[in-house]
């Protein structure tokens, strides 16, 4: 049985229809993800399943029981806020403990469970501090410890990372993970960022206007979009304009066929998807069954691990390719001529638009 | 010509009936500072200085006795025509005679009796229904004061009265809003000035004045020069012209007696004739002034 | 290289920057016209108030006289209770109009300032015309049989001050409950509070800092307004009006006893302000404001039971402005409302005050300008100078709140009644104390603005090459411009409505409208009274509205 | 001749010494950066040099003029402010001609100069916009534009793009190292972003606790770290401790002799550091000269283009490798045994401590 079921939600805030149609089952003790850009409708469903707004139809239910009228106070569901909510008057301890009284726990069971909760997110000496005494990473774990303590079906975290410096952000997606295993909790998490969400989730789910475009597991997203949006949302992405001829589908300045089903008709316009890390740059082993194409240097950039070269068509597309850092591609210079290359395979084709589907 | 500022603490109707009045004749301008007659005399002393007034209008003759070095002796050219009885000092001139009345609302007085003397007001039936002004604030409150204590035997007899009014007597920080709150029903008797119960009652409000059958004060309102008056000449053609039969007619009209023997009366009012006399002692009241206001401050500090 | 080095500038004396040189001119300024004569006061209080010797003899005599214990207990009794009661009327309301979408909001919240902003002293006998012993909502109720509870003593005092004073804490707490971060109540409903365990464990804890400032106004001002417990009073004495009642008694002298009556009231003040300081310290609320409060719709039924409270509040708070105004609309004869209505009263105040009204109006003005002026240049050395200064200042602008008018004016007698100051008698001495009293409420409107504005701004004028005095002008100023203009409106709405201090200060040349309305009242003279009062009430309410339209958090400017 | 000398300037807050010591000299049209962590002294190095406080030792000069007389209104250094601050009360070519308006130009030539440097910031249409019209990247234009307008000296910019989102600050640093390049303007350039710093710089200068650590090209940084600092700050990087024994420095659970200086003393400690991107995972190519370590799986994270496996050694160290994404490293999980491998000449040897030097 699935830990939580949304079947056919809706929600409209007046004329802004925050979510469509929205139908998801959630494995026991998964870690799924929600992932889309601002806008898309993440908030709007989480803050749902936590019952602080009512959808206009559609069903949830946790554990195989509707949570339709239950109250947002008695869901039992856990939530960890994007802007922490650690109550600033109250200290640590009784931040964590704060549940824990509203559902009438006895002092000394209070203390024990606060106790082990907080030594778990490793604030053991914390208890006492208040919360202006504590960095963001540390109130941030606080906040965990405050919604795992009362054992709910679910954890619900709204981008819980998105405040903090990018190094403690790995930290902690590490750490948060670590204690979701361990805790085997169901967790829905919600965030923008994709790396992120791969490098955390069982299950990826991409959103974008209020509808689901794929949930999957993060290596089947990376490398299998479902359509054009996710592609270009999770990665990097060239997105190269063609369309079928009678000779078949090629890329302008080169002659190599790419796959694809013929059933298409002549004229259709496509989209030809390559990621920049499959893209060799200056690659004399590159063989006859390889596309190549010629481009003009706009940029090159060194990142440490990787190189960045953008470079622009004759076609006037930019196009861009990552590799490892070598002194010959360091040595380029803007307006250089340079050569990319990559296999057939490893393009994508979709429908033309934002959320053109995947052919093939 | 100039101008002349005048503190003064006489009532509004009396004021706004004068003054243009002077000004037209004299072509004097008047800059008016009106407040109790407390407050001028703290002002007067916190100015002495350097003067800014020039005369002090409309205030118990007391008060200025009591601080007579702020002033000048100054006597009107029309001095003669001034009933003698009402102008018992060197150190001011009379204006008006003030008497001392109660005003009644007897719808407000709920089962107690319409009072007619300064004991019937220390009655325990009056608890909480008198209306009386502040004798450390108001210069006639300090003459109900003096009246109350000249008019019994003894003055501890008297002290033994003023303490009971005293203690049926909600406090008011003016004499102006005596009668207002009697003629509004908030309370049934008022200790006040003849002439201001006289408006009210002329206004058509149900009010009464009463004289005290004991007696009561029959007070002159002074004026008198500042020392070292800036405009000590238009101070003194002030002074001139209150005095003059124009003024005094004026003045009976506003309701308040005249201090010239040759003007009659307002014919609302009975005859000063009639009005039971305290012969108010004027001397004795400035004489001991410091004494009664200490009597008077510990009666406070017992009451409250 | 190091030859063009030697050949740099040598070094040389630097004038003192501008910003230093303003920086002294205002430490002068606040020195001679606040600290001088707040301490010029207090000295006064040391010398005994019979026998002038130097000790401690007034104090002594204020703490073991039954008389002035008594008031004394009085005045912390009726400070204490009126604190509360503003705060259970100001706390619910705020939390309505702030959660609840009431129909026009905005009514409500411009009655509350206009409560704020009604003429002083006046209120009080507006009371006793609706409740008192026969008052025309008591004789109605009478008709009835019903009896209303008396309007006078500590319990018509009390309640007077509460509705007079909520406002403060009403429009405190309801910017303050608008800005909460709403994550905090989401965590709370999220861990199993109900509605009302989320509003007394979670959001009444973390509006603490709005109430109490707002409570500790309404503290400061209750214990200080000697108007209302003189007239509703019946012999219950305070502070406030024993120090009145000496500083106008008869005896005249030095107001020895009114000084150190007074000296004692500000200590109180002072303790209730450093209490809740300290509480505040134990305290820290900064979060960031990523989830904003929204305001739910309420079910019918409740709904008509929200708008009945907030609208009844406000309206019974506007109770005796409306009294006011009708009043100066009934015709008169001499003291005595003659029944009908008529314009009598209007045309004698035209007649009689002009001088009031234009002196009312030309002082506020001015001193109005003048604290545009400081108040511009004192938030830029506030906020943008971090030094000892600065935080001098800062302490000292929270001086005027406590100290009560009567106060400041009789320091300003006092130190100002000799040369080479001597200024007592003149509009510059009115003005200036406008100027020193009201300061706090510009400096507070332009520091807050000044502190949105982000520092970088002027650093960025520099770098292009303005100098400082230059940059302050065109690029400061002109970005605290809704700022200085809240500002000085704020300075002329309470300026143009003081009392306290102008009572003792005017002459009859320098006479203000609200001293004028405070002579008539007390002369009995309402119809005119009343007609001024309107008077004042309509220009203030003109620039409340000017207020309103040009701030962002409307009310909140306010307070 | 240096367009900017900075020689021995020391700066404290009260107690806090900000900076000290510090020397640099900027060659002129340069591209430098400050790289470094929060608190590290960046800002307090720029305000310095624009004049906005005295250092409290030391002097600067600008193109061979000593400016330490020179109040900071008449410095003529270009300023770009990390919360843009841009005039919000005047419009877009009110801003740019601000600078130009105190230096008394005519109206024609703050015209036509306005004009043209609008148009290379492309932003020549918005030129009667007020400033709450434009996006957060325009108004960032519009405080570059309005500081080249004056022709500084030189040019500073203290984190101009922290406050963009992430895919506008990766075009918008293209955009502005172009302009500083097609207008060779001598810039100094302060971020705590290393990615940034190394992308777009002709020398960074990495910063720590007031000191420089190392000023050097991109290429050099990441490559040639002088001390432990640079390695860990610039890139990833993993550190193990070891000390040298009789039979020379290698790692415990390896007998690969790692390349050192046979000076040391024996007992001496070091920490051996091997960037991720250079370690194997499971490489059963792995010569016998390579360094192999066995460690087991913590975390194992799939971030689109690369997998991060996170491992514990024996010794409990933590060790994390990043390699090209494979089915067979997805496959991984928490507790599975694991070899590392990665050959000798990869690993850097420095001195203990957070500042220890690069030995070698
Ligand atoms: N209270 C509201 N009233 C009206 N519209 C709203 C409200 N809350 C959200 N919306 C709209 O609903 C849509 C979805 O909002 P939601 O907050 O769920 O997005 P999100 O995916 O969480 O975005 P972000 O990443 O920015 O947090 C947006 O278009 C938003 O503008
Ligand atoms: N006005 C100040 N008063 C006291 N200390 C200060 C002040 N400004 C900066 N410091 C301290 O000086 C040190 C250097 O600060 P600086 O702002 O230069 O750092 P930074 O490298 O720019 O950091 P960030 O990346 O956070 O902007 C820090 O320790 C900081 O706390
Ligand atoms: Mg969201
Ligand atoms: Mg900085």
């Amino acid at each position: 049985m699935a830990a939580v079921e949304i079947s056919n939600i809706k929600k409209s805030y007046g004329d802004v229809v925050a979510l469509s149609q929205i139908s998801i089952s959630i494995p026991s003790g998964a870690f799924f993800t929600l992932l889309g850009p601002s806008g898309c409708g993440k908030t709007t469903l989480l803050r749902t399943i936590a019952g602080f707004h009512q959808q206009d139809s559609g069903g949830i239910s946790i554990e195989g029981k509707s949570i339709e009228h239950v109250p947002a106070h008695k869901r039992d569901v856990g939530m960890v806020f994007q802007d922490y909510a650690i109550f600033p008057h109250i200290s640590v301890a009784d931040n964590v403990a704060f549940g824990l009284k509203q559902r009438k726990a006895g002092a000394s069971e209070i203390a024990e469970r606060s106790e082990k909760i907080l030594k778990m997110v490793q604030l053991g000496e914390y208890a006492k501090r208040m919360p202006h005494e504590l960095s963001g990473g540390q109130q941030q774990r606080v906040g965990l410890a405050r919604a795992l303590v009362i054992n709910p079906k679910v954890l619900l975290m709204d981008e819980p990372l998105s405040n903090l410096d990018a190094k403690l952000r790995v930290d902690l997606r590490r750490e948060l993970r670590e204690i979701q295993q361990s805790m085997v909790i169901t967790t829905i998490y919600v965030t923008h960022d994709q790396e992120e969400a791969l490098a955390m989730s069982d299950i990826v789910c991409v959103m974008y206007g209020g509808i689901i475009q794929q949930a999957a597991a993060p290596w089947e997203i990376y490398n299998n979009p479902a359509n054009r949006f996710v592609a270009s949302f999770v990665g990097a992405n060239n997105f190269l304009n063609t369309e079928k001829t009678d000779a078949g589908i090629s890329l302008p300045g080169s002659s190599v066929a790419l796959p694809l089903g013929q059933k298409l008709a002549n004229g259709t316009k496509f989209v030809a998807a390559i990621r920049p890390e499959d893209i060799a740059v200056n690659d004399n082993n590159a063989g006859p069954d390889a596309i190549t194409l010629e481009a003009k240097v706009r940029q090159v950039n060194f990142t440490g691990r990787e190189m960045n070269v953008a470079a622009i068509l004759p076609s006037g597309e930019e196009i861009e390719a990552i590799t490892h850092p070598s002194e010959a591609i360091v040595a380029l210079k803007p307006q250089d001529d340079v050569r990319f290359s990559f296999p057939p395979h490893k393009v994508k084709l979709f429908e033309p638009g934002v959320t053109g589907a995947r052919l093939q | 010509e100039g101008s002349v500022v005048v503190y003064s603490a006489a009532p509004e109707q009396l004021v706004e009936a004068l003054v243009p009045l002077f000004e037209e004749h004299t072509g004097i301008d008047v800059e008016l500072i009106r407040a109790g007659s407390g407050e001028l005399m703290n002002r007067l002393r916190a100015e002495s200085g350097r003067p800014v007034a020039d005369v002090i209008f409309s205030v118990d003759g007391t008060v200025i006795d009591f601080s007579s070095e702020l002033f000048e002796p100054y006597t009107p050219t029309e001095a003669d025509a001034i009933n003698p009885a009402l102008s018992p000092s060197e150190n001011w001139v009379p204006f008006t005679a003030v008497v001392t009345a109660f005003i009644v609302n007897p719808e407000a007085l709920g089962d107690a009796e319409v009072p007619t003397s300064w004991a019937d007001l220390a009655k325990p039936e009056y608890e909480g229904l008198i209306s009386m002004a502040r004798a450390d604030q108001s210069g006639s409150a300090y003459i109900q004061l003096a009246n109350v204590l000249q008019v019994f035997d003894t003055e501890e007899e008297g002290w033994e009265i003023y303490r009971g009014i005293f203690a049926n007597s909600v406090l008011s920080t003016s004499s102006g809003a005596v009668p207002r709150f009697v003629n509004d029903g908030e309370q049934g008797v008022g200790i006040t000035l003849e002439d201001a119960a006289l408006r009210y009652k002329l206004g058509d409000a149900p009010v009464e004045i009463v004289y005290p059958s004991e007696g009561t004060a029959i007070a002159p309102d002074g004026m008198a020069l500042v020392a070292g008056a800036p405009n000590a000449d238009n101070g003194r053609a002030f002074i001139d012209f209150m005095v003059s039969k124009q003024a005094q007619e004026v003045v009976v009209e506003v309701g308040r007696r005249p201090v010239r023997t040759d003007v009659e009366a307002n014919e609302a009012l009975i005859p000063l004739s009639e009005v039971p006399d305290a012969q108010y002692d004027f001397a004795w009241a400035a004489d001991n002034r410091d004494r009664l206001m200490d009597e008077w401050n510990e009666i406070l500090f017992d009451l409250y | 290289m190091s030859s063009t080095t030697l050949s740099g500038p040598a070094p040389r004396f630097r004038l003192p920057g501008f910003w230093t040189c303003v920086t002294i001119a205002i430490a002068a300024i606040l020195a001679i016209f606040l600290i001088l004569p707040i301490t010029s006061v207090f000295v006064i209080s040391f010398f005994d108030a019979r026998t002038g010797e130097f000790g401690l003899s007034n104090y002594v005599q204020v703490l073991t006289r039954r008389f002035y214990t008594t008031a004394l207990w009085n005045t912390v009794i009726i400070g204490t209770l009126s604190m509360i009661g503003a705060s259970l009327i100001g706390i619910p309301l705020a939390f309505c109009t702030s959660r609840f979408r009431i129909k026009g909001r905005a009514i409500v919240a411009t009655f509350a300032v206009l409560v704020l902003v009604s003429p002083p002293f006046i209120g009080a006998y507006a009371w006793i015309m609706l409740f008192g012993a026969n008052g025309a909502v008591t004789n109605f109720f009478g008709n009835f049989g019903i009896q209303i509870p008396s309007v006078y003593g500590i319990p018509g005092i009390v309640a007077v001050f509460s509705l007079k004073f909520f406002p403060y804490i009403y429009l405190m707490t309801e910017s303050a409950l608008s800005t909460i971060n709403k994550s905090y109540e989401d965590a709370a409903e999220n861990l199993g509070c109900n509605a009302f365990q989320r509003f007394y464990k979670v959001t009444l804890p973390l509006v603490f800092p709005a109430v109490s400032t707002g409570a500790i106004i309404c503290f400061v001002l209750a214990i200080a307004d000697f108007g209302t417990p003189a007239i509703l009073g019946r012999g219950v004495q305070t502070l406030s009006t024993i120090a009145y009642a000496q500083y106008t008694s008869e005896m005249g002298g030095t107001p020895t006893m009114a000084v150190t009556i007074s000296m004692l009231m500000i200590a109180i003040s002072m303790a209730a302000l450093l209490l809740q300081r300290h509480i505040m310290s134990t305290r820290r609320y900064a979060s960031a404001l990523t989830n904003l409060p929204v305001k739910k719709s309420l079910p019918m039924g409740r709904s008509v039971l929200v708008h009945a409270f907030c609208y009844g509040v406000v309206f019974l708070a506007m109770l005796p402005s409306f009294t006011v105004l009708y009043t100066s609309f009934l015709a008169t004869s001499g003291p005595v409302f003659s029944g009908g209505f008529g314009l009598d009263s209007y045309a004698r105040i035209l007649r009689d005050s002009p001088q009031a009204i234009m002196n009312s109006f030309t002082f506020a003005l001015i001193a109005v300008a003048a604290i545009s002026i400081a108040s511009g240049l004192i938030s830029f050395i506030v906020v943008r100078r971090d030094n000892a200064v600065s935080g001098t200042l800062d302490l000292l602008l929270m001086v005027p709140y406590l100290i009560p008018g009567i106060v400041m004016a009789i320091g300003f007698v006092a130190t100002f009644r000799h040369p080479p100051f001597d200024i007592t008698g003149t509009a510059l001495i009115i003005i200036l104390i406008l100027f020193i009293r009201r300061l706090p409420y510009g400096v507070r409107s332009t520091t807050s603005i000044l502190r949105q504005i982000k520092p970088s701004i002027e650093e960025a004028a520099v770098n292009l090459g303005a100098s400082p005095a230059k940059t302050f002008a065109t690029v400061t100023v002109p970005l605290m411009m809704p700022g200085l203009i809240v500002g000085a409106m704020m300075s002329f709405i309470t300026a143009i409505n003081e009392l306290s201090s102008t009572l003792i200060l005017y002459t009859a040349r320098t006479i203000t409208m609200p001293v004028l309305i405070y002579v008539q009242v007390i002369n009995g003279e309402f119809g005119t009274a009343a007609a001024l009062s309107s008077l004042l009430m309509v220009s203030t309410g003109i620039c409340v509205f000017i207020v309103f339209w040009l701030s962002d958090r409307k009310e909140a400017a306010f307070v």
